[in-house]
Parts: C-alpha cells; structure tokens; sequence
C-alpha cells in the first residue's frame, strides 16, 4: 500500500477491487471508481459515471499526475511517512540554491559575519539572475560552490551558523 | 532564391525557421552547442555542425564559428532567429562581408535602434511621440540628475538591450544607485554593454507592438498590432491581437507611427515597433523597435493569413511584397500562451529536467510552436520557454475559450510548468475585460498560488497509476540491441 | 447551451464534434459499434455507450437505440454527423419526438432535399437554375423515355442518395438497362430506397458547393464557396476555397442563389448547396443540398475564421447569427486533402489493417483532422478515410505548396494509402492551373501509377532498419504486469 | 543478410562497417551511408552530406519503410528468393479478393460453365460494390465464400478450371 507526499502531505492509499471498478481509500476517507482503462495516451478512469482521461508518467519514486493543465508531482515515501528534507527553504542555516544554475558571484567568505537579508551569492540560470540571501544573522561556516560552478536545485550552496534569535524563524 | 540556409539558434524558434524553408524547397543547416546534440531542431535540419560547449558565449554567440559553419556547409544565407546574435549589428555586417546574406534589416538599421538613446534621437526626429527621457552622457551622476529632472518614477535601461533584461523601475531616489548598479550589471551580462539610459514611467502603461514588414525595394507595411500587456517583471506571458484596447483611430495613427519609426532608419525585412499606451489618455509612446522576429510573431501570422519567417526569407531574396496597406486586414482573434518550465508557486524558480512527458494539444484553430518533444531536456542552460500555445478564433472570447480548452489538453511532466498560472490569469475578471497592464501581474497575482490539494480524480489515478506502464521512464528510444549504433551486430 | 450532447457518428467527425463540445464547456456522449470500442472518439468521449455489432445497420443506423442512449446518459441534443443518420428525416422527426434537440434542419427540410426530384421541384420554383432532367414516374421504361429525351449523356441517381452511390454516367443507350439495374441496388443498401431520377449530364463541369449558415431567426448567409471537382469515381479528393474558377461576380450570384434555396425550405443550420458549373458558358445549376456537416467543412472555417462545428451547436440552441454577409470574408486560400485507406497502384481497392504508425504534420497554417493514431485498426466496415490534412495559406500557390510539405511529413504504416496519389495531382500542371473538372482524374490519372523503384535512401534505410526498436510492433500499451487490468496484482 | 521483395522484385541486401557510416549493397551496386542515428520518430541517414528522417515500422516479416509522404511494404524473404504467391491476380483460375470486405451476393454455382469476364460475385468493402468478374472461359470447381461472409484480401474465394486458350493469357 503506497503513500505518496505532495506539497508536504502524505497520502496513504488503499486501492480494494469493487465490481468494475475500484474503492480507493485515501488516509480513511473512500473514492469510489467506476471502471479504468489504461489507454496509450494515459489512463481513462470513469468517476460518477463520466470517463477523464488522466496522464501519469513514473520516474523512480516519483510519479507525474495531471489533468485539465495542472500537474502534480508525488513522491512515494514509506507508509505514514514524513516529509524528507526536500525544497528550496533555509531553516537550520544550510543555504539551498532554490534552481539549478550557475554561480555568477560569490559575496562572502568563511568566517565573515553576515545580517540577515544579507547577499550571499548570486546565481543565473536561463537568463535569469537571483541573490542568494542570508536567512538569519550569523556566522558562514562553509560554502560549497564557487563563481563558475554549475549547482542543482536544492543543492546545499552555503552553511551559516544562526544566530539564536533567528534560528526557528 | 536560396537553395540553403543556416539558422543561428535554437529550439522552437529554430524549429520554426527549418519549417519555413522546407515549405520553401530550401535546405536548413543547424548550428548548435553540446548541450543541443540531440535536441529536436537538430533532429529536423538537413545539417548540423557543433559549434560549441552549452553557455552561449561560446557557442550560439560565437559570430566566427557560425559564419565558418555557413560557409563549409554552402549555405547563402543566415537566419539569426531571436536572441543570441539576432540584434547583433556587428554581426549582421560579418555576415555580409563573408558574402552571405544577413536574414533581416541591414546592420545600419539594427545599430540605430539597438542604442537606444540613438533610437530616441532618430524616432523623435520623424515625428513620433517619446516618452520624456534622457539619453545623453551615460555616468551615473548625469542618469541620476535626469531622473530627478524628470521625476520618480523612472524607468533605467540598458541602452543596447531589450526584453526586461538590465531594466529597473525605481519609484524612489533612494533605490537609484543600487538599480544602476544591478542594470549594468545584467546589461554587461546579456549584452556585453553596459551603458544606460532613463526615462519617464508610465503607471498602468499597456505593451502595444506593431508589426511592420518592408521590402527591399521601398515599400513598407505595417500587420497590426499586438497588445503585450501580460507581463510578470518585464517578460511577457500573454499576447494577443486585435488588443482590447486600441479602436480604428488609435490603431491606424499608432500603425502608421510605426511605419514611420521603420523608415526613419531605411529598415528591410520584419520588425516590431513596441509602444506603451497610456490607457487614461490614449496617448502612445514610442518604447523600442526590436530588429528581428519576436517570440509571439505566430499571432499576427494567424490573423493576417501572412507567414511572417518565410517573408523575411522572401524578402532577404528580393522578393516585393505584394500587399499594399489597405489590403491587409486582421481576421479574427489570435492568443499565444508561453509555456515556460518554472515554478509559479515557489517564486516563479526555473524547473529543469527531461521531459518524461509532453504532449501538446490539437484541435481547429490551434497551434503549437514548440523545440522539444518527449524524452527531450530542459536544461539551465538556454530560456525557459518549453512550447508557445496559440490559438485562432473569431472573437476575443472564443479565443479565450479555445485557449483554456487548449491549455487543458496539455500535459508536461518532468519539469513543472506555468500552465495553472496562464489559466488563472486567462479565467480572471481583468483579463476578460481586457484592463491587464503591464503591471497587473505583478500587482493582482503577486501572492499567486494554484488550489493546491489534488482532486479525487488525481488521487485515484495516483492510486491506479500502476495500470500504465511507464513508458515515459523508459528511454523512448530503447535500443533494439545491446548498441544501437551497430547495426551490423544486430543484423547478424 | 446545452449540458451534455450525444453523438451519432464515429472517425474523425466524431473527435471533430467531441472537440467542439469540448470548448464550449458541453460533455459528450459516444455511441459506438463493436468494432469501435477501442476508437479514439470513444477515448474522447466523457461517456461512451455500445449500440450494436459492426455493420452500420446494425449499430450507426439503428435509431432507436441512439435515442435510448441519449434518453439513458441525459442527453439533451444529437449531434448526427455526416453519413448515416445525418440526412434521415425520419430520424431527425424521432429525435424531436423524444423531447431532444436534433442538431441540424428540421426534419420537413431534409425530407424536402433528400427526395431529389422534390428538391428539384422547389429550387425550381425559388428561381435558381436546374440542369435539364426528369423526376416523375419512378419506373424502368420511364427514365428510359426521359433520358432519350434529355439526349446523352445522362446521370442516373439516386433520389434519396449523395455521395456518388447509386450514381451512373450513362454514355449511350445501351448501356442504360444495365446502369440502372446497379443504380438501384446501389441506392437500396446505401438509403434503403432504390427511387431514381435523371438528368442531364453536363461534361467538363466543375463541382463548386456553397456553404450556408441559418439561424433560428430568419437570418441566412453564405460562407462561399468550395471547390471540390477533383473527384475520382464521384468521390471527393481534394476541397479548396476559393474556387479558382470563380470571380466575385459569378461567387456573389452562386451564393444569392445558395441562400435562395436554404429559404426555399425554411432551411436552419448549417447546409450546402452544390452546384455543377460549366467551365464555358460559366452557367450554375443547382445539383443538390446537402442537410449536414460536409466533410470538407474545414477549409471554409479557415478562410472565414469561424467554427461551423460550433456554430451547428450554438445555433440549436437558439442562438442568434450576429454577422451579416457584408461582415463575412474570405481570407487567404485554403486546401483539404483526404488520405484514404486505399491503394491507387491497385485499383484504389481499400486496405485495411492495424496501424503500425499514423505520424501526422505539424506546423504554421496545418491543420489535421483525423479518428485515429498509431495502433489503431481500419477496418473494411466503414469508410476508408485515415484522416483529412487541411492546410490554410496566404494564397493558393502558398497553400499548394504547403500542402505537398505537409503529406511529404505524414507517415502512415500498417495500410497503403492515397498520398502518393494526392502529391502528383498537387504537382500537375493542370492542377496548378486550376483547370480540373469532376472528370479529370478518371480521364488524366486512369492509369496512375507511382514512381515505383524505392530510391537509394529507402533502401539504406531498409538496411538499416533492425537499429530502430521496432515500436509499432508491439502493442502501444504493453501491460506493465501479466495483467494491465488487474491493478491489484501490480501494487502489491 | 536479409533480402526483402517490393513489387515483384527481391533486393538482397549487405550492410557493411565504413567509417562512421555504412557501405550498403544491393544486388551488386553500392549505397554509401554517411552516418545513421535511430531517433525516437525514425531513422536519420546521412546521405551524400544531407541527413533525412525516415520512418521503419516492422511487423513480422514486413518491413515497412517511408519518406516524403511514399510508404513502401517490403516483405522479408529467403535470400535470392522468388516472389511468393500474392496480390490480387487470377493466373492459374484461383481468383482471389481483390481487397478484404463482405460477399454481397454470389451469382454463380459450381460446375457453371463462365465466360471470361461475367460476374461470379459481389463484393462491398468501406460503402464500395466491387464485381469480381470470372478471368478466364472455363468452369467453376469451387467457390470458397457465401453470401454475407467476410473475406480476406488474396483470399481465394472461387476456383475456375480454365480453358487452354486462355489459361496463359
């Protein structure tokens, strides 16, 4: 029985043959459907008797679903699991580079004291250029790419040490 | 005409170049970096020649290395495309010198209105309105003694750019030097020039372009125009033609300001006028002319019945064009959609990865210009723009209407796209009423995020996705042997 | 507007209405025969019911059944296509009967021209010309009597009929006997009514149909014309607009008498009216109107701008027409060709089979309108047509030229089809000249036959072809388990 | 080395290694193949400088290959092979379908004594009457399809023994 996350929330799913159709169980609450057919261009699934066609697409643990424009990216977890550490945030002072890019220009050095707010980096990637910025007042412990270097999203780019006051921010 | 021409870009727009001359009986020669061996513009040219590493100073900027490759592979002619060296007057000059032809206006034409404080000079000089502004010594003392000469709020630019890159409204003096400094900055970067210019900023100002054509032998025509207001921070999002705001007065006054604008600098071949339009006056200012094809040309071609890339070929051939002015007219409505590989709801980020799905919608009246196909990537090396939807109808809401059926046909999987933004906005009460300026992104839709928690027909189809069998995880070419590139093997 | 809608058809008309439902925001239902169930409109379709077995009569003609059908899924309106039901009065009479709407003309004018020698009779009356004929008596000895008088050459036809079947040229007396035996046989399968006329045969003629639009409150139009002589065996190939045998005078006369004949049988909806003109004299005669959707119906939306799927929906709904004729134009030039399942080194005899790959053009001023894709079958029960390739230019050496780009990218494996066949007629010079008369290619093209030796590419790809995985052979959706119906088995 | 028919006539076919590319002979004569990459919509080909798609499609022993808009049905056959017995023709007094469809009607009987071109059956495929008329003067010995049966294409639906003078006709 998979579960999926998706913006943060997991989905626990049960899928139970029903006549035709399926019951799906969705964290106890139930989806009834129809019938389903696996059709080249995606899957045709009837819900309160009208037929959609829904496209999903697998890569690993990672599973594309849309419909009607709107695309929705799951990642399967264990069961009831939590959210892995994924996304573009900052919390514990481990700065993420929030789009894969290139390092235009790095402001800062190990040991510099840095306010929060403060730019750290700066990275370009499809003509479009971002500052990296500090999110909290603190010490740079590290930093992990040079001006050049080539960073995936949510790659770790610099690790500052909070200052207290910020740090649950 | 030529019996083969090479093309100095990529992606869609390449696409949309080899289409052009295979309907003409022309040969395409591809030129492209290591990141594009196996894009699709690669795939559908008659050549290719590599020119070099994915950042585009070394590759699609590399003026030598693509004159060289024109002139190996026979071709007679260079079609730049946009972007990259398209508004490059340097360029287009090599490209003469070599003895080939330059697919566009003459290098004289593309310096006069790619400096722009020149361009200001030259437009005012035939009698079209500027917006009030200042072009003269280009240090950061005398921008700022212009700006508050004119009064905030003032718009900094790069002189030679275009397209929201190294541009800046500053509200306040305070914000004055670190703009400037972050114009340069991005000016130097896309342009290799980083002088500047300021003018006077227009609150609530529409995005009116106009289309001109000129031939190579005097006579110059203008297609209408295309209203470009649906802008998020300078890039548009949205086109459309007839604009909900012009009447026939306003379009004939501003159409002609164009052609005059167009024949102040002697232009050949195909460009666009670009106006601001003050919706509270109906007064229009002249903003830049772009040199070359634009991005939403498609929209014009679908009203007017013209096909805008094989007439910049024509022309560069020598072909008249035919039309005089009051032969053309627009049919219908046209709408194009971007479709760009970004995040909307995590601060418009670009999204990279391969395509595990792309499936572009069909149907009358649309249109799909897209560089990539399924199994292709989308890499952080070149623009984000993954397909341009567009769509033809006989009225602005039916145009609309096609738009949001056409959006929902559309499924892109591997990178997450714009397409639930672009469906809000065609869906809001604004844009139906034709009041977007081209602010009214950034203002309305700053806090935009998509109605987040999947339906039950996404998790049940969540539930049930192990039916399909994964035919985007796959590669699509699956080899048939253990090498695919040895036939031999496999034949024996 | 309606909410759900039910569609009487199948093939490319089908999708064609399933799309037009689509973007005006309506459900669609399918009906289907067992030999469609896997068939893409039903894929399309937001719910899909099984009327019947293969054969037609059995399932598509079997009235009652759809009427049921759409009474069970809450229908509000039938949408009859062209073909089978589409031009049954009765069937239209019934559909109303049930509380639905029909969406086409009311039944009293399908009877009215769907019996040709009515139709004659009332179009007589209304002052548009009629070739010289007979349409009393419906016995042997007096059509033989009419056609003595009438002189040969003679047209025998159906009187409930259209689209070639039951429809003889009958060159010399004694060939009548024979042409009429056939005729009726013809007719009784293909109507289930063996009633014939005759009339004068008018050699060199040129097809040229115009298509109307009349709403529900008196307001008729025209949207010009479409040529469609170049026909083989009665059966249409190629369809454009405008005609280039036309000029505004002859197409303004041609359309005044079009509306004059829609209003001669209070005529609402969308029609045709077709008309023989001969190339000499310039002189029209009306041969008859079609009460439905024709199959060429696209390149008139293109050059008009206008979707006439939808327009038959808004105007069932009571929807007022609001352009007047003067508003009405066409622009640019606009070209349909049909690939068919058929061999024309052979015969043009049909072939069937599954498609092992249906690869359609894409691109600028291409339009394609098709009922299947790669994995689908085409079976020997119903009408051969694979798909229609439309293309819209600014003119017709544009179009034509267009159009030999866009067969020149479709690929069609699994069956033989029509193209080559299609591309030397584009390529002809009589063609080119506009001087193709319905006879042409049965008198110029009788014995065509391709360039038959596969070139040196077709071989090196012959070679080569074990590096390909062989995609179309396996079956499009390879279950991702031993059973792809049985998702409980894959998830555990 | 396979060798395929198309019209009646065989190519056999030698793939050879050169270079990047490949040296193809058919039948004595040599195609020169610059460079190949098989792609996801077909097999690109350089030839003499020039690279073009072409579509393949396999299905057992039929190759199908296509460009421009011509598609050609080769059939793989033993190496030197003769063309096997197909297509549409009488010959020898076995008529077959000319094309698949359903027998409409059936105007002959068995020992009937015909004349070449009278009309032994009625065919109708895709709304299309199709008479199949009688190859040759002879007599009928079989007839292998009723009314209202479905037939394949080359599917011998009436035997005929021919009388001399025609039977090489």
């Amino acid at each position: 029985m998979p579960a999926y996350q998706y913006n943060a929330r997991t989905y626990n799913l049960t899928l139970i043959p029903a006549g035709e159709g399926y019951r799906i169980e969705v964290d106890g609450r139930v989806i009834e459907v129809d019938a389903v057919e696996p059709r080249p261009e995606g899957l045709r699934i009837r819900l309160d008797g009208r037929w959609h066609t829904v496209y999903v697409s697998r890569e690993g643990k990672v599973q594309w679903v849309s419909h009607q424009g709107r695309a929705f990216r799951f990642e399967q977890v264990a069961a009831r699991g939590r959210r892995s550490r994924a996304g573009g945030g900052s919390g514990d002072g481990q700065v993420r580079s929030p789009m894969p890019g290139q390092v235009r220009a790095v402001h800062t050095t190990v040991g510099d004291s840095v306010d929060m707010g403060q730019t750290l980096m700066l990275l370009e990637a499809m003509k479009m250029e971002i500052r990296i910025q500090a999110p909290c007042k603190g010490v740079v412990e590290a930093i992990h790419a040079e001006a050049g270097a080539v960073v995936e999203k949510d790659q770790v780019i610099v690790v500052l040490s909070c200052g207290e006051e910020e740090s649950d921010g | 005409m030529f019996h083969k021409i090479l093309i100095a870009n990529r992606g869609e727009i390449a696409v949309r170049i080899i289409r052009a001359c295979h309907e003409l009986g022309i040969q395409a020669v591809a030129v492209y970096s290591e990141a594009d061996a196996d894009a699709r513009f690669v795939r559908m040219a008659d050549e290719a020649v590599l020119i070099g590493p994915p950042p585009p100073a070394e590759s699609y900027l590399q003026a030598d290395a693509i004159i060289q490759a024109a002139r190996e592979t026979g071709a007679e002619a260079i079609h730049p495309g946009y972007g990259f060296l398209a508004e490059n007057a340097a360029f287009a000059q090599a490209v003469q010198d070599a003895g080939l032809t330059f697919i566009g206006p003459p290098s004289t034409a593309i310096a006069a209105m790619g400096d722009k404080a020149e361009a200001r000079r030259r437009i005012e000089a035939a009698g079209v309105p500027i917006t009030p502004g200042y072009q003269g010594e280009d240090e950061d003392r005398a921008l700022a003694d212009a700006a508050r000469r004119i009064g905030f709020p003032v718009l900094v630019k790069a002189a030679a750019g275009g397209g929201g890159k190294g541009m800046r409204v500053v509200w306040e003096e305070s914000e004055l030097t670190e703009a400037m400094a972050a114009a340069r900055r991005e000016a130097r970067h896309a342009f290799g020039d980083d002088r500047l210019i300021v003018e006077k900023f227009v609150p609530r100002a529409h995005h009116v372009e106009f289309q001109i054509l000129a031939d190579g032998h005097g006579h110059v025509v203008h297609l209408f125009e295309r209203e470009c207001s649906v802008q998020r921070r300078y890039q548009k999002i949205i086109e459309e033609t007839p604009s909900p705001l012009l009447d026939p007065d306003l379009r004939a006054r501003m159409g002609a300001a164009a052609v005059a604008a167009a024949q102040a600098v002697g232009y050949v071949n195909a460009g666009t006028v670009e106006f601001i339009v003050d919706p509270a006056t109906r007064e229009f200012y002249f903003l830049e002319m772009n040199t070359r094809l634009q991005v939403e040309h498609p929209i014009t071609e679908l009203v007017t019945g013209l096909d805008l890339a094989q007439w910049q070929i024509r022309i560069a051939a020598g072909e008249p064009f035919p039309y005089r002015q009051e032969d053309l007219q627009q049919q219908g409505h046209a709408l194009e959609c971007r479709v760009y590989a970004e995040d909307p709801a995590n601060g418009f980020l670009p999204s990279t990865g391969d395509l595990l799905l792309a499936r572009f919608p069909q149907g009358p009246g649309i249109r799909v210009d897209a560089g990539v196909e399924t199994g292709d990537a989308i890499t952080h090396h070149y623009d984000p723009l993954i397909a341009k939807i567009i769509v033809h109808a006989e009225d602005r809401t039916a145009a609309i209407r096609r738009m949001i059926y056409a959006l929902g046909q559309t499924a892109i999987h591997g990178v997450i796209t714009n397409i639930p933004f672009l469906l809000d906005v065609l869906r809001h009460e604004d844009f139906s009423a034709g009041r977007a300026d081209t602010k009214w992104v950034d203002r309305v839709l700053a806090d935009w995020s998509s109605e987040d928690d999947p339906e039950d027909l996404i998790l049940a189809a969540l539930a049930l996705s192990d039916l399909m069998p994964t035919a985007g995880a796959q590669p699509v070419a699956a080899p048939a042997g253990p090498d695919p590139y040895s036939p031999w093997q496999s034949l024996r």
